[in-house]
């Protein structure tokens, strides 16, 4: 018997071993296996959304000893394959299938194609079992699996300093998150006795829980803590904007379907958990709305096309996080989904730029691609509407009124900050779009630029659409779990709707006027250009602890534990050891015959007693 | 047959593996007489678990316990040989006398 | 017939264990130990354990002993001339083994029948007990049971069946020791490089 | 133990035996003949009945048939010549050692299908020695102790080519002993079994190994789960059989005894009866090999396409006397076929260099008989 949802789940690692074993010389022959077995993923998918039997049968993977007779003695591998992990399951394979598409074209010219390829097979496998996992246990392997195959894949061109530097980067600063998960995991574990999704939700819903105060908000917080790792949000952001030293395709998967979704996909999974607690569920959004606003203010002032995408994703995904905080993960999660198409057109559309420009990625340097290639500009520009949520007629729309609706209604401040953060994404997406599209070439790269091979166009084309049909209702109710498309009803709908129209207006006018026809940018704000120092301020701190733990405990050492402790006790164990030393005579025979008397003592104690 | 035969047998083949440890002075063949010990202890492992029926069926445990060594005791024989064959190109000797540099 | 075959058995064993022992040659020794490991294999199978006879030999006989022949014949290591059985080590070691012998066969003596005589493989016990811990009373191993053309029970299913759902970690860890061994066996006899 | 089955075993032990001592002499004439026609000559064929000592026209020839009977006699008759430097117990054991391991592994394999006995009313026989369960695995246990005689010859000879005939002979075989244990697994998952007798019985049902074609009661059948199989247990059969050859030390992995090398490796010093052991033991070993890859991969005594179905007796399972005999023939067809493969590898392919043979074993055939494991038992999940 087959079981659909673990074929799902092994496709990509057959895949990858494939690739990576067999296919290791034919860059050819690795990208179209690979690009199939994306395919068969999509199909597979589609195929259990639509009413395949999506039963998975779990598989002990090993079992403890008895820690504790509350808690689970078993390990277990199972699926859980209810709505929502099968519509994320379409959005990642979807997107995944493009980039593979994409990535045909785009490394064409890559000397280690089977690398990059079995790269985004286990990419791609890690991400299905965070989608698919049943527990928590499960979830934290496959979330350790994303760390290293991004860390394969954004250090693909290793031999580049600055590739290795980032791949480095993103994957210590996810282990922070991720030793906090690992600590949260562990205390729901201990508290509740299991870390099985459904079991958990039972346990919630009979109440009398045994976590409570303190200690439960800062269970969720740790777990919150992985989702902050892998999503990227304040503090631990740094790593993302680096991350664009991966090949584009792999940016366009990491931010729009994979890595960084799996951290807002955590919380929403935990969301009944999220509910238990005011203070923790406040802490997210806080920070969520903080990260928001941090990093669309960074996003105005980026040079480089794929930064700015960058600093846009951190934007957006502050936004799901901080309405998963205020309790609306069903607003989330919209927007996770129609998000993800956008977000990869743009970077795909930002991919296909940069091929067609010769590897060029600052903005400066492009300028007046709209009449050379119309299809990419269209698309692109499609994406940015999504983006800047354009009424009625983007799926951004839909999926970003319905967190600012529940911003409204739970959190004031929450809200003036979602505003605030909407008109600067129109200011800074506008004026990427006027710099890199309008106006005259301002290279020779720019001005030779032709329009973007067929499979990239596709791609591109296949993602405009999913990208306007993304948010309307016949589509999106079709795959979405039920309940979670927004129903808009609101006593203070309407206002919201003006403010966020006309934030939208302000931020397209403002940008507008200002780079319209520009050859250099007007505005030079040198903190929001080096990321607010917090990279520089991590250095220091880094440097300043290290070192000072570093003489605190070399003088420790020096001093006190060498001298003292070690000096002393050699002296001891000098005087003693000379007195034992006579009973050593180096004879293994003299050992063998104590041993035998060992024998007979010990038959001797057993028997008689 | 019952099983003080069994023991009896392992027994005396234990003893000659002892015995062989105590007096040789080859640690080629000390090595080998601890492999007589271990055989002995399999022996009667296999011999409780024949004597010992769980459910109609010979007490698997005990024989899985004797695969479990047997693998173990492969892989001991390999490093235990390769330890030796360095031993002999440090001090061209096997001799057990000619080899007391652990001496306190 | 059985207890001559016992009785034949066990005095190969212990013959050629003490061949082992009382050898000048170390590769006689080495032979002997070939013997008494054959006679311990003979032993296994009149016990009923068919596989682990057969893995003593493949993995003893076959292997090991092998390693130990092959490392005699590397050294050159003939016949030892001096002092190799020395008076005093003979005394010792008779005590000691006598000694250890005779507790062995007091507390063998001591056990009051555990089991009895050879008791009988009852293999439709064995079927029951397996069908009430939930087995499926139609799975392979229930059927080569029950099968009444099998002569002896199938010992290489059980321990196949044991291995891989009762001990499926402790399999997995001998693996990794079993990979252990070999890498420090390379290391060890590697030449130094200076 | 009734008196039919000490009876019935006994005959038993003596048709094995002088069926695998037959065919020695009959592979070395066989060994002659082909390479011969290999290399475009004759052969040996005027060995035969001098009939014109006795004043008839021709001699008898008979394509030089005597010819072995001729080597037999030569062996015996030749000084029995025994170096003064060798260590003389070991010398004179090691021949011995080489032959039996070969003759005893013999005893499991199954020679015949299971015999309604003619004269005994009800009474069925299995022909082979030992129907054990644990055939295969008492195969390459009782056949790693081969390796002891080679080892011993090279070093009571006390001389270098024998004994480093016996070093290269001892690792070739304790490495490719790994590869011949794994390569066969996949065929053993398929089959569920370790008795050769029930493998060899029921590839006489379902067809044979690699050709699962078989007419049962319902027309032609091929089972597409076999078939899907198929690439494991060829890759399976490959690196068996190519393993097999090293470990019979046969060309194209004759190394132990590579002539240019060695002048003839572990027995350079004997001579006579002696040296007849060790020749009789190869071939025996050979002719047990050969018999092990017909029963596990080409159906053993079973006539093709499951044309046994026929005649078996539907009730008992078992064959009337004259089919059970037919079958012997069948089985002695198959392996002599084998054993002219082999000769015609041997005069063919030229040898390797050690390093090639050890390269070939631990980096080539040892992955791929794990990975063919994996892949075999990852099908017969999903599909047995």
């Amino acid at each position: 018997m087959v079981q659909l949802p673990w074929l799902l789940l092994l496709l990509p690692l057959a895949t990858a071993a494939l690739i990576h074993f067999a296919l290791g010389g034919s860059g050819r022959l690795a990208a179209w296996t690979g690009t199939a077995s994306a395919f068969g993923m999509l199909g597979l998918s589609v195929s259990l959304l639509v009413g395949a039997t999506a039963e998975a049968s779990p598989f002990v993977w090993l079992e403890t000893g008895m820690f504790h007779p509350d808690l689970e003695q078993a390990i277990t591998l199972s699926l859980k394959t209810d709505r929502l992990a099968l519509s994320m399951m379409l959005v990642v394979t979807i997107v995944g299938a493009l980039v593979h598409l994409f990535s045909l074209t785009y490394m064409a010219e890559d000397k280690a194609r089977p690398r990059y390829y079995a790269g985004l097979s286990l990419f791609l496998f890690s991400m299905t079992g965070i989608v698919l996992a049943g527990n928590l246990f499960m979830m934290f392997i496959f979330w350790e699996l994303v760390g290293l195959s991004s860390y394969l894949l954004i250090g693909h061109w290793f031999t580049k300093k600055s590739a290795a530097e980032a791949s480095k980067k993103a994957f210590l600063t996810n282990r922070i998150g991720d030793f906090g998960f690992l600590v949260g995991i562990l205390l729901i574990w201990g508290a509740f006795g299991t870390v099985d999704f459904n079991a958990l939700e039972r346990r919630v819903d009979l109440g009398n829980l045994p976590l409570t105060g303190g200690l439960l908000t800062a269970g969720i917080l740790c777990l919150f803590a992985g989702a902050v790792g892998k999503s990227a949000q304040f503090p631990l952001h740094v790593w993302l904007p680096d991350a664009m030293e991966g090949p584009t395709p792999v940016s366009a998967l990491i931010h729009a379907a994979t890595m960084v979704a799996a951290g807002v996909y955590m919380l929403v999974r935990i969301s009944f958990l999220i509910a238990l607690d005011p203070t923790a569920a406040m802490t997210i959004a806080w920070i969520g709305g903080g990260t928001a606003l941090l990093a669309a203010l960074l996003a105005t002032q980026q040079d480089d096309i794929k930064r700015v995408l960058a600093y846009s994703t951190l934007s957006q995904l502050g936004y799901m996080v901080m309405a998963v905080g205020l309790l609306a993960s069903q607003a989330a999660y919209f927007h996770l989904f129609t998000h993800a198409f956008f977000k990869a057109l743009l970077f795909l559309g930002a991919g296909a730029v940069i091929y067609c420009c010769h590897h060029e990625q600052n903005i400066w340097k492009m300028g007046g691609l709209a009449k050379r290639m119309p299809l990419t500009f269209a698309t692109f520009a499609i994406g940015t509407a999504c983006l800047i949520a354009v009424p009625y007629v983007t799926s951004g729309f839909y999926s970003k009124e319905a967190i600012l609706d529940s911003a409204y209604a739970a959190s004031r401040p929450l809200f003036w900050i979602a505003a605030f953060v909407a008109l600067l994404t129109a200011f800074y997406m506008t004026r990427l779009v006027v710099v890199a599209f309008l106006g005259k070439a301002r290279s020779q790269y720019a001005r030779d630029a032709v329009e973007a091979p067929t499979p990239m166009a596709f791609a591109l084309t296949c993602l405009t659409l999913l990208s306007i049909v993304g948010g309307f209702r016949f589509f999106a109710e079709a795959i979405l779990p039920r309940g979670f498309y927004p129903t808009f009803d609101s006593p203070h709908h309407n206002f919201v709707m003006a403010v966020s129209i006309i934030c939208l207006l302000a931020g397209v006018v403002a940008s507008f006027l200002l780079y319209r026809g520009r050859e250099k940018d007007p505005l030079h704000i040198t903190p929001l250009r080096r990321g607010l120092y917090i990279d520089d301020l991590y250095t220091g701190l880094i440097r300043l602890f290290q070192d000072g733990a570093a003489a605190v405990a070399a003088a420790f050492d020096r001093h006190i534990l060498n001298g003292f402790f070690l000096g002393g006790t050699a002296a001891l164990t000098q005087a003693v050891g000379s007195v034992f030393r006579r009973m050593q005579p180096g004879s293994l025979h003299f050992y063998l015959v104590l041993a035998a008397l060992g024998i007979m003592l010990l038959i001797w104690a057993t028997s008689t007693v | 047959m019952t099983l003080e035969h069994y023991l009896i047998a392992a027994g005396i083949l234990f003893c000659t593996g002892l015995f062989g440890m105590i007096v040789r002075r080859n640690i080629l063949v000390i090595f080998m007489c601890l492999e007589l010990i271990l055989a002995s202890a399999t022996l009667t492992l296999v011999a409780f678990s024949r004597f010992r029926l769980t459910s109609g069926l010979p007490d698997i445990d005990a024989q899985m316990l004797v695969f479990f060594v047997i693998t173990v005791a492969a892989a001991e024989v390999a490093v235990g040989l390769a330890i030796i064959v360095s031993l002999y190109r440090s001090t061209q000797s096997v001799h057990m006398e000619d080899l007391h540099t652990l001496k306190g | 017939m059985d207890s001559i075959l016992f009785y034949l058995f066990a005095l190969v064993m212990i013959a050629f264990g003490f061949g082992v022992v009382m050898n000048r040659n170390p590769v006689t020794s080495a032979m002997c130990l070939v013997g008494c490991f054959l006679g311990v294999a003979a032993l296994f199978i009149m016990l009923d354990a068919f596989f682990i006879g057969v893995v003593q030999i493949a993995v003893y006989a076959g292997a090991v002993i092998v390693l130990f022949v092959f490392i005699l014949m590397l050294l050159d290591i003939a016949g030892e001339k001096r002092r190799e059985f020395p008076i005093h080590a003979i005394a010792i070691g008779l005590i000691v083994a006598v000694i250890v012998g005779g507790q062995i066969a007091m507390v063998a003596g001591s056990l009051d029948d555990v089991g009895g005589k050879f008791p009988p493989i009852d293999k439709a016990a064995a079927v029951e007990a397996r069908v009430e811990r939930g087995n499926n009373p139609d799975s392979t191993i229930n059927t080569i049971l029950t099968d009444p053309k099998k002569p002896s029970y199938p010992d290489v299913h059980i321990i196949g069946e044991a291995l891989f759902t009762r001990y499926p970690l402790h399999l997995q860890i001998v693996a990794v020791l079993l990979t252990v061994g070999a890498v420090g066996v390379v290391v060890l006899s590697k030449k130094r490089l200076e | 133990m009734d008196l039919f089955t000490f009876l019935s075993s006994s005959v038993m032990v003596l048709v094995v035996f002088t069926i695998v001592l037959t065919l020695v002499p009959i592979s070395v004439y066989l060994e002659r003949r082909v390479s011969a026609v290999i290399q475009d000559r004759l052969g040996p064929n005027r060995v035969g009945l001098p009939l014109t000592l006795f004043g008839a026209k021709k001699d008898f020839h008979l394509f030089g048939l005597f010819q072995p009977a001729a080597d037999g006699i030569k062996l015996f008759l030749k000084e029995d010549h025994t170096p003064a430097h060798v260590n003389k117990f070991y010398f004179i054991l090691a021949p011995a050692l080489v032959m039996v391991p070969a003759l005893l592994s013999a005893a499991v394999i199954p020679f015949g299908s299971t015999m309604d006995m003619p004269f005994f009313e009800g009474r069925q026989v299995q022909l082979a020695v030992a129907n054990v369960d644990i055939g295969p695995l008492l195969i390459f246990a009782i056949a790693s102790l081969t390796v002891y005689g080679i080892v011993i010859a090279g070093w009571a000879s006390n001389s270098r080519y024998p004994f480093l005939g016996g070093v290269r002979s001892s690792a070739q075989m304790i490495s490719y002993e790994i590869c011949l244990g794994l390569s066969i697994i996949p065929v053993l998952l398929y089959f569920g079994d370790l008795n050769l007798g029930r493998i060899a019985d029921q590839q006489s049902r379902d067809g044979w190994l690699l050709l699962p074609i078989a007419f049962g009661g319902d027309g032609p059948v091929v089972d597409w789960r076999t078939l899907l199989l198929l690439p494991t247990l060829l890759i399976a059969f490959i690196i068996f059989t190519v393993s097999l050859f090293a470990e019979t030390n046969r060309a194209p992995f004759d190394l132990p005894e590579c002539e240019t090398e060695l002048v003839s490796g572990y027995h350079t010093e004997y001579s006579s009866m002696k040296f007849a052991l060790f020749f009789m033991g190869e071939y025996a070993a050979m002719v047990v090999g050969s018999a092990l890859i017909v029963t596990l991969f080409f159906g053993g005594w079973a006539l093709p396409f499951g044309l046994d179905n026929l005649i078996r007796d539907p009730a008992t399972g078992a064959f009337p006397w004259w089919a059970s005999l037919m079958h012997m023939g069948v089985f002695l067809t198959k392996v002599i076929g084998f054993i002219v493969f082999f000769i015609w590898v041997r005069w063919t392919v030229p040898r390797f260099r050690y390093d090639q043979l050890m390269k070939l074993g631990w980096v080539v055939f040892f992955e791929l008989a794990l990975a063919n494991i994996l892949l075999a038992a990852i099908l017969i999940a999903i599909f047995g």
